[in-house]
């Protein structure tokens, strides 16, 4: 049997001191869109950044095509797409020049750039966005790169309504070459397998 | 190296793009420096005496002055998660931001003495004692200021706390900077106390970048 | 109850420590009574510093146990920092204060000390600064270990510390060494056999002896202390 | 003036909130002021002559590294908006939040300046002139230095220019206070250069909540 | 006639030398929610903001109660409540110190964290709460101050759903007391009049 791309067994968090994720099992296959819901507080981005390792779990082991991360997190770590609730972006720096710094290959970067509508704004500096703008130049810095799994903590924030369709249309291209994506939601994510939190 | 060259590019790009906390820095650099004439009054050899140790202080004051938020702006923008995700190295990334707060402030700092110095009346052999020193010395103190920036990332009251931390252990590179400049006063080569600065330097370049990567991810938790 | 795992082993080390207190505090209570007798009874005024001299079997020690105060600290980092052993984080916290403590009373016995000897309370001398960065180093370690809303955050972020500051600490010593000296030259601990004389030596090594079973007491209480402290907020939080 | 009272009485109960921070801050003075003796060597009666300097700077640095972020955090977590929003003039909230740090900062340096001068070797006479300007100095560098902290927020170009104009006009203050504990030495009363120093503090009291008030609208655009 | 209670008239605004808003007018009456709707960077948070007076106006004049509110800035001020992108809270301090800082009334805070189900939260730092936490305890701050006008950018970002119908339950009330709500949103408000910008 092939192992799926991701899977997570027993994992348990706990964030100043308390319990947040506890025996929690789940597993997602190669091309497949996760939604992570729940309640305000329910833990969505405490699972997402113990996926990422920035959180570091109590138990529970995460695989990575049969491997535990922890074997090798460095080679975790290059597998792994970042989209935090914060943008992660540098004020001072311009779109481009954000997206270039995470990926050095300028057509990769183009390409994000055209695939959410930034091409005006991307010699503009982040400060000057508006926060829908701001976010679309984040994903664009997801999608320049070439890492298999996605993880996005409410990828859908301040996004209007033709980003939404972009940035569904990115993770549909995404999954289409094997990638997978786990995505902490509110609102609902077309095709994405929901898995709720704290129910 | 290319992946340092590139994050040190992006640093360095990032620190020009703010010029008003450089400005600070210097300024604050050439006002400390001369408080003191203004105290002692104009007697040159006694100006001479204490400059190479008020030089040193001011630069080591200066260079304190903007580590500060070496880390705190990733921390707080969100950055600092993909500079732990990144393929490259956590310890080469803490390197290249230190190396870019030095290139911005160290070394300025290093090339504006002299400059202080000859108001100060000093030789031109203490000039050049001064400036060599300061550019093997002040990388120490960017790295050590830099650890202390990585240690108090989150906590409160940051400023001051990071001083605290990091000007007891910047002591023995401000002893041998401003010794250096006084051996040749005293008609002595400076030549040791530049190699223990290149070793203190080295000792600081083999150990806060590990320290720094260990104090950033306890931040991003 | 599985929340409090984690206390486990500190736990353990508190029956331990509780069982061992009672025995080592009735040592230090002797210790001391001996030692006190030697140096303020018991030995001889100084043929130069009169009757002052006594304040070095305080002194002294003091400044050892400051000095070596710091090396348990590094040593409790490691071990925190490794193995993620739980007690270290919390005898480190134990142990700080505590070497800070006799950095404060080596400075200013020092200082009364350097009244009548060299006629001022302070100077700007190797030793004596050295031991003034010694006593922030330790300041340091205490306030940034108190500096964050998460306990165990800043348990490592000062156990990061006290590694680099361990390595640093000698350097800070000798250079500060190299660079003037007016203070008393190592006598006791130096090669070839101390320098003193036994009337001396002996109330001395008493205190020394009698000051680092005070040292040890005051570490296992404080750091029983954290426990309890620790184990309440585990106990909030959970609630 | 009620107003000004609530703001400031909140300023100073956020700083106070952990009585330990006001303990970092005394550490630090005491570790920046010792860095001199170690930079210019041990010799009692020169380290009186610069012990006025030293202090002063020390003060400088001071008031430099914690009003770098007096605004900062607020620009950056969105609670600028609210105080621009807020029902009282922000001239009286920028000069509360200054009153604040002085509090935290320049007050207890100038009690501990004593001490420390005293460990320098300083008469009681020139202990006095110390803390005297310090008192009515060290505010002066707070309102100046939140100027600075103001124009750079946001880091305009310009902002840059005048926070580097910003510094030198502490130079009056330092020449003065430095001066004070000079002319003790040298026999002469202090009284001349406290009284400058005090017009100083008014000159700045005028002028700079005003320029802060407006570089805070600046930066909320 | 009674004049509206917010009016404003021919407004124009630019940003970084472009134009944003230009030619705006529009009045808002007692007991009304205005919902500010447009595509990303079209100009929703540009105008909150100039109707605050963060940012000042290029052109036209905004009245409140009939008189221009740049005669008396500081009465105007004292009549707005307001939330932005960013919540504006002091992560070091706890919820309901936060709310204290703008709010001295402690029923008034004790009300506002229990409409908004923070009760368990308020003796938290800021710094430890989830983004829907966080947001809820910066809704919580405008819903404790007296003024008339709220105004809201993106109010529901990162609100659950339980939250989102706090968040509605608070509005409702606020106009039913004759206040006024100007919010900027992508999602739908119910009850609310839509102005959509940059069309
Ligand atoms: C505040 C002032 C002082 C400080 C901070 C200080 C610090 C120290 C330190 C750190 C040591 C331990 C040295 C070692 O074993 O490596 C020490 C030892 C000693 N101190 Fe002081 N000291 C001060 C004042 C004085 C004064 C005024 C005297 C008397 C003249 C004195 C006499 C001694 C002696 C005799 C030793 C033992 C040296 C030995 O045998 O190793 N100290 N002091
Ligand atoms: N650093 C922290 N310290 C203490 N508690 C924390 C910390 N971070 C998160 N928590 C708590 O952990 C729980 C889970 O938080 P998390 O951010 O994962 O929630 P979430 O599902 O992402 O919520 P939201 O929908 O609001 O984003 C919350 O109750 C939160 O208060
Ligand atoms: N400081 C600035 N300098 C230059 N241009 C700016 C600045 N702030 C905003 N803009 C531009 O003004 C326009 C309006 O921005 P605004 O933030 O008002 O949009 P918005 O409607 O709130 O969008 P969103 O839905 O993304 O929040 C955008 O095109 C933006 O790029
Ligand atoms: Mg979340
Ligand atoms: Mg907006």
């Amino acid at each position: 049997m092939v192992p799926p791309f991701l899977e997570v067994t027993d994992l348990a968090c706990r964030r100043g001191g308390r319990r947040v994720l506890d025996h929690l099992s789940f597993s997602v296959g190669t091309g497949e869109l996760l939604a992570l819901t729940g309640r305000n507080g329910s833990g969505k981005s405490t699972l997402l950044r113990t996926l990422a390792l920035l959180v570091p779990a109590d138990a529970g082991t995460i695989r990575w095509q049969g491997e535990d991360v922890v074997i090798d997190p460095d080679r975790w770590r290059s597998q792994v797409a970042w989209l935090g609730h914060l943008d992660g972006l540098k004020a001072d720096l311009t779109v481009r020049e954000n997206l270039h710094s995470s990926q050095p290959d300028r057509a990769r970067v183009d390409a994000a750039v055209a695939a959410f509508d930034l091409s005006a704004l991307a010699t503009r500096e982040v400060r000057t966005l508006s926060a829908g703008q701001r976010r679309r130049a984040a994903l664009a810095r997801v999608a320049a790169s070439t890492a298999p799994v996605w993880l996005l903590d409410e990828p859908l924030n301040a996004l209007d309504a033709a980003a939404q369709t972009l940035l569904h249309a990115a993770i549909a291209r995404h999954l289409a070459t094997g990638g997978v994506a786990i995505a902490a939601t509110h609102a609902d994510m077309p095709s994405a397998r929901p898995l709720e939190l704290g129910a | 190296m290319t992946g340092f060259g590139a994050l040190l590019a992006r640093d360095v790009r990032l620190v020009l793009r703010r010029p008003g906390d450089v400005a600070v820095v210097l300024a604050f650099f050439v006002v400390a420096t001369a408080l003191f004439p203004l105290g002692i009054g104009p007697e040159t050899n006694l100006l001479a005496r204490i400059a190479p140790g008020v030089l040193w202080c001011a630069a080591l004051f200066a260079s304190m002055l903007s580590l500060d938020r070496l880390f705190a702006s990733d921390y707080e923008d969100g950055s600092l998660d993909l500079l732990l995700l990144a393929p490259w190295p956590l310890e080469l990334a803490a390197l290249a931001k230190c190396a870019a707060h030095w290139i911005v402030t160290g070394l300025p700092l290093a090339l504006l003495a002299p400059l202080l110095g000859l108001t100060f009346g000093l030789d031109p052999l203490a000039l050049a004692a001064l400036t060599a020193t300061l550019l093997v010395g002040t990388p120490t103190l960017s790295l050590i200021g830099g650890l202390a920036a990585a240690l108090t990332l989150g906590a409160r009251k940051s400023g001051a706390l990071l001083a605290l931390l990091a000007l007891p252990l910047c002591v023995p590179t401000l002893i041998f900077g401003a010794g250096a400049v006084e051996a040749t006063v005293s008609g002595q080569g400076f030549g040791v106390h530049l190699a223990v600065l290149a070793a203190l330097a080295l000792m600081a370049l083999a150990t806060t970048p590990w320290a720094m990567a260990a104090a950033l991810r306890q931040a991003g938790e | 109850m599985a929340d409090l795992h984690f206390l486990a082993n500190p736990a353990r080390f508190r029956r331990f420590s509780q069982r061992v207190t009672g025995s080592l505090a009735f040592a230090t209570v002797l210790a001391l009574a001996v030692g006190l007798y030697l140096a303020l009874i018991a030995a001889p005024p100084d043929y130069q510093q009169g009757e002052t001299v006594r304040i070095m079997f305080v002194h002294v020690p003091s400044a050892w146990l400051a000095m070596a105060g710091y090396g348990l600290l590094a040593v409790l980092s490691g071990s925190l920092l490794v193995w993620r052993h739980p007690l270290a984080a919390l005898m480190a916290r134990g142990a700080a204060p505590v070497g800070a403590t006799f950095a404060a009373v080596c400075l200013i016995t020092g200082a009364l000390w350097g009244r009548p000897m060299w006629g001022t309370y302070w100077v700007w001398d190797a030793r004596l600064t050295s031991m003034l960065l010694l006593f922030f180093l330790y300041l340091g370690h205490i306030a940034l270990s108190n500096a964050y809303d998460h306990a165990e955050r800043g348990d490592r972020a000062a156990a990061l510390l006290a590694l680099i500051g361990a390595i640093n600490l000698p350097v800070i010593k000798f250079s500060v060494d190299w660079w003037n000296t007016l203070h008393q030259p190592a006598s006791v601990m130096k090669l070839g056999g101390p320098a003193i004389h036994p009337t001396i030596l002996v109330p001395l090594l008493w205190m020394a002896g009698a000051l680092s079973l005070l040292f040890v007491i005051l570490v296992l209480l404080r750091t029983e202390t954290e426990i309890d402290r620790r184990r309440l907020e585990a106990a909030d939080a959970t609630a």
